[in-house]
């Protein structure tokens, strides 16, 4: 109920601009007419333009945007089902499976990277061999060798997601009331239209909610996609690439471009939520207010 | 009634084949040579590898103490707001999030540079003339780029709001009347603090550090963009192993899995000095 | 009220060995208000779960109209349920909730709407199928809970315990709104309570259960007036439970006097559990009583005075709507219509003494508390 | 997918090393798309071959890494005659010491390394890779991201063989760019563009198409090939093994010795061409760059690298390990 | 049971410019057992924060022993709070919650550890010092709450529905505790419930609440017997309510027919409501009665029946032992002691009506639903 104090408020001035200073830069920078970080040397669109015509850029956004996509929708569902499953199993089995889920989620991405690209090149060059004893012994040409690309990348995006998406759908069926599904069921929907009519719709935000960590998490990702994608490259790895040498401008208006859209989400997503919460403030009053007077 | 736990086996099998294999897997180049026989060799030389532990532990716990000490006070501070700023500051707090780490990581540079709009900045308002002139030295900028400072800095900047948003989603969920209980039973709002807020709040905490200390021990990005590849942690050694300039995936391995056990250790301890058994995982 | 539609015959469910149910044998007439009435954990939503379909017993049938439907899934049978927290499906506004159970089989729309209207005026929310069920009072998510099961014309109707979440008030004027609705709909109410009052104020038919057992059947004045056993006599009221020997018909002795009584066939000098209600009993001048005792506690409660009134050790309870003090000595009458005459039971001596009331609390021991506890997590 | 499936080539080369354009022509003769990626160094290359599990179809490592991949098997032969444009090849850069019977590589660019420094920054005439060295410069210096070139510059300046596998001299070596880190800047590659342009950094060896590039960008920066002797390099495409897209790869091995292709791609790159075809097309100036086109007096002070043995690869994997710890 | 120890002087308080509290006089007792008894909303616990110094009264005094302490913040006041939901802190043991108090008062360990061991005795919880409090059940909990309060010896405990969270059983034995607490303890108890019977069976005195102004204050029998208006007497128990005029003294009419009565005072042919309860309505003979009429509706509660008789129109619920059928003809007699007279006011009207009971019940219609929402609306 007390206001912050000055030295609250000061606190958050400060992290603020921490936070934002190289944002800012960022943003600045991708309308200078050079190519330089540091130094202003005029206005321009030029990079914005530029970046449109830029096929690595786009190319590697394409991917991004793909693999993310993919892999948070796929992620979603395996992850709602998995969770589904998970919170119908007895206790002991369920903390070892969550146990099990969590590593994803600690572990440190290099080491998820890692492992990852281990197992991918070890199963690679063991089917190589194996699709050329076949070949041998059947006389038919078999093919089973694959490489790094996007199918080990968006392997390795759904295996990074799917724990996110049960950390936020399990605790959702928590508070789902045990006997919506009876009741739907009672009401003559079998098991199948009950899950889809009643359970899908209560724990939707929950699966929003994962879909929108699982997209994220996708697209902000560097070190894992670095060392699964083979020759792929998502966005991250192409700055990555860039930083090597000197980072284009293009990127900067591309970030900016992005930062934009996401701002302008959050604004109206905030806004409609606030109104949401307005109007649920006023109808819990309103219930109060009914019991109160239910009696005359 | 029904079986519906069949429904997580696909996930169990799936997080089996993916992310349990893959570990096995890192054990097993760990103990094996290139030419395919057990071996322990990639241990041996871990001593030498020494001043990198040293260094990456070091600044991933400077790095998260810094965490912690701007992130508590502020999630404390935050979660006074009234409902509405507080949704906008976390959001302002999630929203960088939003930009790829690397660009913002890459943007300090152009900050801190020793041609950076800091060092302009004060070369333009005469500040380094000023010294020169009063201590007769001879400095036309302020070294900070490349310094292992910068990386803490970038660490700090990269993982503060997996900080502070555990910590001020526990907190904003403390019931005021074990507050106002407290008050009651004589606390004042110090005592309030360190005997209710501060305990309760240790899930948080504790899942802000898990959050901030394990990226930044491993981090590869931060020290290669802002620490100039002079002073390498884990994460630069282990990448430089698979990917890198040194190619060793067994050594690799065996530096991972001691990083890993590390991790674990470090973890370990720190639930059993929290006592936390509802370790929380908040996103 | 006669044909019967619903029978459990032998019906028993045990989890991990733990038997619920224990041999159920119970039937269910057409158009008749029965209530399962039990302590927390009896097993009266087991009973009603095996009725819906959500539960098979472990052996034991369940026949509608005589038909087997062990092995019918819920969906597929006739009756619809009422659930302990309304189950209301919280994404869908109060129409759709409504025509939930309609849309599933694929009624056509304007039968759909008009069903649904009518269901609404019904339970008089008339008006308000736009509004989310969220929105709502818990007396109106009640009535949309009620509308939702009734538009589907159920022959039964299945409520466990539908008014447990509303407050005193409300539940009370919903009583009278659920028998209303039976009576109007001419249906089946197969309801569960825990609350004795709400099953003596509604119900045709009681069935008192306990530890997976039925205790007793009848109708609310038999099972008040005449309980079978201790824990009938306790669970349904308050009264005063006494030793007592049936020296022959009609005569039985309490401490050591004899009162006439109207229960006969008993052994002789059978040892019987002696039931008197505390607002059964006359007070009269101590010389003119059949008993005289001292009062120790008197608790003011509006309608009357609970009083508490040692008879040679023994504390009864007695209500009265006259004030007397501690310390009164008062005498007591009871005529032999107020005496009711149980046969022994394993409830025996458990019950309805009230040396432990008021002032003369003892304290509880923590061997009390543990065991409370135990019985906590048995069963979560 | 109704139509064919689209034909391609990969092609991994160094950064800032091609004309990424010309790759349009190419798919408009050929029909064949290129997916074009670029890596850092030979070593970041060879790890990354040696990975597995990418497939790549056209790799252009530098001479000494060429050798080392024919050794360990991990290159294919090349039909040459699907590159009929190799006898646009200067004969000079043919049957290299690396590829002595030039069954494996076709020659991309060559070049030396020197030293870039900005005039601005430094009064001094820089002539010597003891500069590199000099505390005069603290902060300033930028060095090799790479085991061997970064060995090279130390063993340049200590007067010993690039070449060497004595392991006091390697160790000597060591323990100067273990002295050198303390004044240094930091380890780059490419990030020297950026460092050396913007006067962040005032001095750094590199590669000379990258310093005419640099100097183009600013005109303070000077290059010099310092008097020790420096590292001659040429770097040749080459197929690694079990490219999938082989014939694609020599078709487009075959598309870079075209005359107006090499042409084209050296006028980005400025890196000097070995197609001789296509040195004979320029114009005078452009042929009489020293820092293109070294005149013999230079050449003669440069070394080859060649493959070193395994335990001398061992311990530069060990000691720069160490270095940068 | 004399010395003043708490006055609340003309306290209001109001958030945004609503009224919650309307100038509250209050004063509590040395040694009292006080409570606050209204229904949701009224402004209970806003009264008990105002003591325990967590909200400041917008106008008026809050004087401890005479002493003003509006600015006196809640941590220094001698008054100990137990909360809606206990408030125990989760991060510590039994003991240590009990010990908070004692901690931060600085005494030494072995103090400490006595006082909180004995009154962990008090509250029956002596074995249970080490248990996590999250481990405990709803009433074990309740004690915890109790003894961190107590343990601390204040002069005045305030209760803010302490039982609310019960059920029923449970509710009933810790009524009984806590009153045996507050004698042994011999402290001023301040206790918030909206359950009537649970004010009436613990209160020394009983202060109603309605809309944030005091309705009545007084002993429980007072309250019961002599409500000063509509909104007390069918708060506290159930009561027919009907409009009288009072001719004189002693003498007021009903129906048209003129009945003895205890009250005077009021002006001559003032209009006044009359409170008549349910018990309190003696049957006799149609022709024997004062007035006769007929029974609508009869509900077995066990105790009694509840039946509804017509009386011209008006319908009056009275509560039997007897049992009576619907449509019997039947006269009742009132005595001079059982009618309670009550001066007009804004709940006048309002409440005592039984026409819309049990068979009777109209259906509600939509309007009034739509009148009740709009209220909500008002409110809001
Ligand atoms: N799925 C289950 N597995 C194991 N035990 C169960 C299960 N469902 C119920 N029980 C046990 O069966 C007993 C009876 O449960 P039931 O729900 O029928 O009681 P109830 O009479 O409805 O009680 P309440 O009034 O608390 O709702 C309880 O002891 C409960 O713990
Ligand atoms: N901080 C606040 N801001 C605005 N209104 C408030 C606040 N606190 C309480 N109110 C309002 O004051 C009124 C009285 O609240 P109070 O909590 O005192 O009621 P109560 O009698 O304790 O009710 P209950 O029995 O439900 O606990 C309610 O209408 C409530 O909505
Ligand atoms: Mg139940
Ligand atoms: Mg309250």
């Amino acid at each position: 109920m007390k206001k912050p104090s000055i030295f609250g408020r000061l606190l958050m001035a400060l992290v603020f601009i921490f936070l934002y200073a190289p944002i800012a830069v960022l943003i600045v920078f991708s309308f200078n007419s050079s190519k330089s970080r540091t130094v202003w040397t005029g206005f321009t669109f030029d990079w914005y333009l530029k970046l449109f015509q830029d096929t690595t850029i786009m190319n590697s956004l394409y991917v991004t945007l793909l693999v993310s996509l993919l892999a948070a929708v796929i992620a979603t569902v395996a992850g709602t089902i998995a969770a589904v499953g998970i919170y119908n199993m007895k206790r002991s089995h369920r903390n070892a499976v969550l146990a099990l889920n969590n590593i994803p989620v600690i572990n440190a991405d290099i080491i998820t990277g890692v492992s990852m690209s281990l197992l991918f090149i070890s199963a690679a060059s063991v089917l190589a061999k194996l699709s050329l004893a076949f070949s041998q012994l059947l006389g038919v040409n078999i093919n089973l060798s694959f490489s790094l690309g996007f199918g080990t990348l968006l392997i390795a995006h759904i295996t990074f997601n799917v724990p996110y998406v049960i950390l936020s759908v399990l605790p959702k069926l928590r508070q789902l009331d045990n006997n919506l599904f009876e009741a739907a069921q009672d009401l003559g929907a079998t098991w199948w239209q009950a899950f889809y009519k009643v359970i899908i719709p209560e724990i939707r935000p929950g699966i929003v909610n994962g879909l929108i960590i699982a997209f994220t998490m996708s697209i902000d990702d560097f070190v894992i996609s670095y060392f699964t994608a083979g020759r792929v490259q998502t966005l991250s790895m192409t700055i990555y690439a860039m930083t090597k040498k000197r980072i284009t401008p293009e990127i900067n208006a591309l970030s900016t471009l992005l930062f934009t859209a996401v701002l302008l989400m959050l604004i109206i997503i905030n806004i409609r939520q606030a109104s949401q919460e307005k109007k649920l403030r006023k109808t819990r009053i309103r219930s109060t207010g009914i019991i109160k007077y239910s009696k005359i | 009634m029904r079986r519906r736990y069949i429904a997580a086996i696909p996930h169990v099998v799936w997080m089996a084949v993916f992310v349990v294999v893959p570990l096995i897997l890192v054990v097993f180049y760990a103990f094996t040579s290139a030419t395919g026989g057990l071996t322990l060799e990639n241990f041996r030389n871990m001593g030498s590898y020494m001043s990198v532990f040293a260094r990456s532990l070091w600044l991933a716990f400077l790095a998260t103490i810094i965490c912690l000490l701007i992130g508590y006070p502020l999630s404390y501070v935050l979660s006074k707001e009234g409902p509405g700023m507080q949704r906008i500051f976390i959001m302002l707090i999630m929203l960088p999030m939003w930009i790829n780490f690397l660009l913002r990581t890459y943007a300090w540079m152009s900050i801190l540079e020793n041609t950076g709009l800091i060092n302009r900045l004060l070369t333009s308002l005469g500040i380094f003339d000023l010294i020169n002139r009063i201590f007769n030295t001879n400095i036309t900028y302020i070294p900070m780029i490349n310094t292992q400072g910068a990386v803490v800095l970038g660490m700090v900047y990269n993982y503060l709001p997996f900080m502070v948003l555990p910590i001020y989603s526990v907190i904003v969920k403390i019931d005021s009347s074990l507050i106002e209980a407290a008050q009651d039973l004589g606390a004042g709002s110090m005592t309030v603090f360190k005997r209710i807020i501060f305990p309760l709040s240790l899930p948080g905490v504790l899942s802000g550090i898990t959050m901030v200390f394990v990226p930044a021990v491993s981090t590869f990005i931060i020290s290669k963009l802002l620490g100039g590849g002079t002073s390498i942690l884990l994460g630069d050694l282990i990448e430089m192993q698979f990917l890198g300039n040194a190619y060793n995936p067994h050594l690799g391995s065996a530096i991972s899995l001691i990083m890993m056990i590390i991790i674990m250790i470090c973890m370990f301890v720190m639930n059993r000095f929290g006592e936390g058994e509802e370790q929380a995982v908040i996103m | 009220m006669s044909k019967e539609i619903i029978r459990l015959k032998d019906c028993t469910v045990a989890f991990d060995d733990e038997v619920i149910l224990d041999n159920i044998n119970l039937y269910f007439n057409d158009k008749e208000f029965l209530t399962l009435l039990g302590p927390s954990g009896c097993g009266k939503t087991t009973t009603l779960r095996i009725i819906g379909g959500f539960l098979k017993p472990t052996s034991g049938d369940v026949l509608f109209n005589g038909v087997r439907v062990n092995d019918v899934p819920p969906h597929k049978r006739k009756v619809n349920t009422i659930f302990q927290k309304y189950a209301l499906f919280p994404h869908l506004d109060v129409f759709e909730n409504v025509a939930f159970g309609l849309r599933i089989a694929k009624l056509n729309e304007s039968e759909i709407r008009s069903r649904v209207m009518e269901m609404l005026e019904i339970v008089s929310l008339k008006g308000f199928h736009n509004r989310k069920v969220t929105s709502l009072s818990g007396g109106q998510q009640q009535r949309v809970a009620i509308a939702r099961a009734l538009v589907n014309r159920p022959k039964v109707l299945l409520l466990d315990e539908p008014l447990g979440a509303l407050d005193l008030r409300l539940r009370k004027d919903m009583q009278i709104e659920l028998k209303r609705i039976q009576q109007a709909m001419d249906i089946t109410f197969i309801y569960v309570t825990h609350d004795q009052e709400e099953a003596l104020a509604m119900s045709d038919t009681i069935v008192v259960m306990d530890k997976g057992r039925i205790q007793q059947i009848g109708t609310p004045e038999q099972v008040y007036n005449e309980p079978k056993n201790a824990f009938v006599a306790d669970f349904i009221g308050e009264s005063n439970i006494l030793d007592g020997i049936m020296h022959e018909d009609y005569v039985v002795e309490i401490f050591g006097r004899k009162f006439k009584c109207l229960d006969s066939g008993f052994a002789p000098r059978e040892s019987v559990d002696v039931v008197i209600r505390p607002e059964d009993i006359e007070i009269v001048e101590p010389h003119k009583g059949r008993l005289s005792g001292t009062v120790t506690s008197v608790t003011f409660k509006g309608v009357h005075y609970d009083i508490i009134v040692d008879f040679k050790g023994f504390k009864w309870l007695i209500q009265t709507t006259r004030l007397h003090n501690v310390g009164d000595e008062i005498g007591i009458n009871i005529g032999p219509e107020q005496i009711h005459i149980m046969k022994k039971s394993e409830y025996s001596g458990m019950f309805g003494d009230y040396s432990s009331y008021s002032a003369e609390y003892e304290e509880i021991t923590s061997e009390d508390w543990e065991d409370e506890t135990e019985g906590e997590e048995d069963e979560a | 997918a109704k139509k064919q499936e689209q034909k391609v080539v990969n092609v991994y080369n160094w950064g800032e090393n091609i004309d990424e354009s010309i790759f349009k022509i190419f798919e408009k003769q050929t029909g064949i798309k290129v997916n074009y990626t670029t890596y850092e160094s030979n070593e970041q290359l060879y790890a990354v071959l040696k990975m597995g599990g990418t497939n790549y179809d056209v790799i252009i490592p530098s001479d000494y890494m060429i050798s080392r991949l024919i050794e360990e098997g991990m290159l294919e032969k090349l039909d040459f005659n699907n590159i009929p444009n190799f006898d646009n090849i200067d004969e000079r850069y043919k049957n290299l010491e690396y590829d002595p019977a030039n069954e494996y590589s076709v020659p991309y660019t060559w070049g030396v390394v020197g030293l870039i420094y900005n005039t601005s920054m430094i009064d001094d005439e820089i002539t010597s890779w003891g500069a590199l060295f000099d505390p005069k410069y603290s902060g300033q210096i930028l060095q090799f991201d790479n085991s061997r070139d970064a060995m090279a510059t130390a063993l340049f300046h200590l007067g010993y063989s690039v070449n060497t596998t004595d392991e006091a001299e390697l160790n000597e070596a060591y323990e100067l760019l273990v002295q050198q880190k303390t004044i240094l800047q930091g380890y780059v590659m490419d990030q020297i563009y950026d460092k050396l342009e913007g006067g962040e950094a005032a001095i750094g060896p590199y590669y000379a198409g990258d310093a005419l590039l640099m100097m183009e960008n600013n005109p303070d920066l000077a290059f010099v090939v310092p008097e020790e002797g420096t590292n001659l390099f040429v770097d040749a495409m080459c197929i690694p093994k079990g490219a999938v897209n082989k014939e694609n790869a020599e078709l487009f091995i075959n598309f870079m010795c075209d005359t107006d292709i090499a042409l084209k791609n050296m006028a980005v790159t400025c890196y000097a061409t070995p197609v001789r075809t296509a040195y004979e097309a320029l114009d005078e100036e452009t042929r009489s760059n020293e820092i293109m086109f070294p005149k013999d007096d230079v050449l003669n002070r440069c070394q080859i690298y060649k493959n070193l043995p395994q335990e001398t690869l061992n311990l530069y994997d060990q000691l720069w390990v160490k270095l940068k710890s």
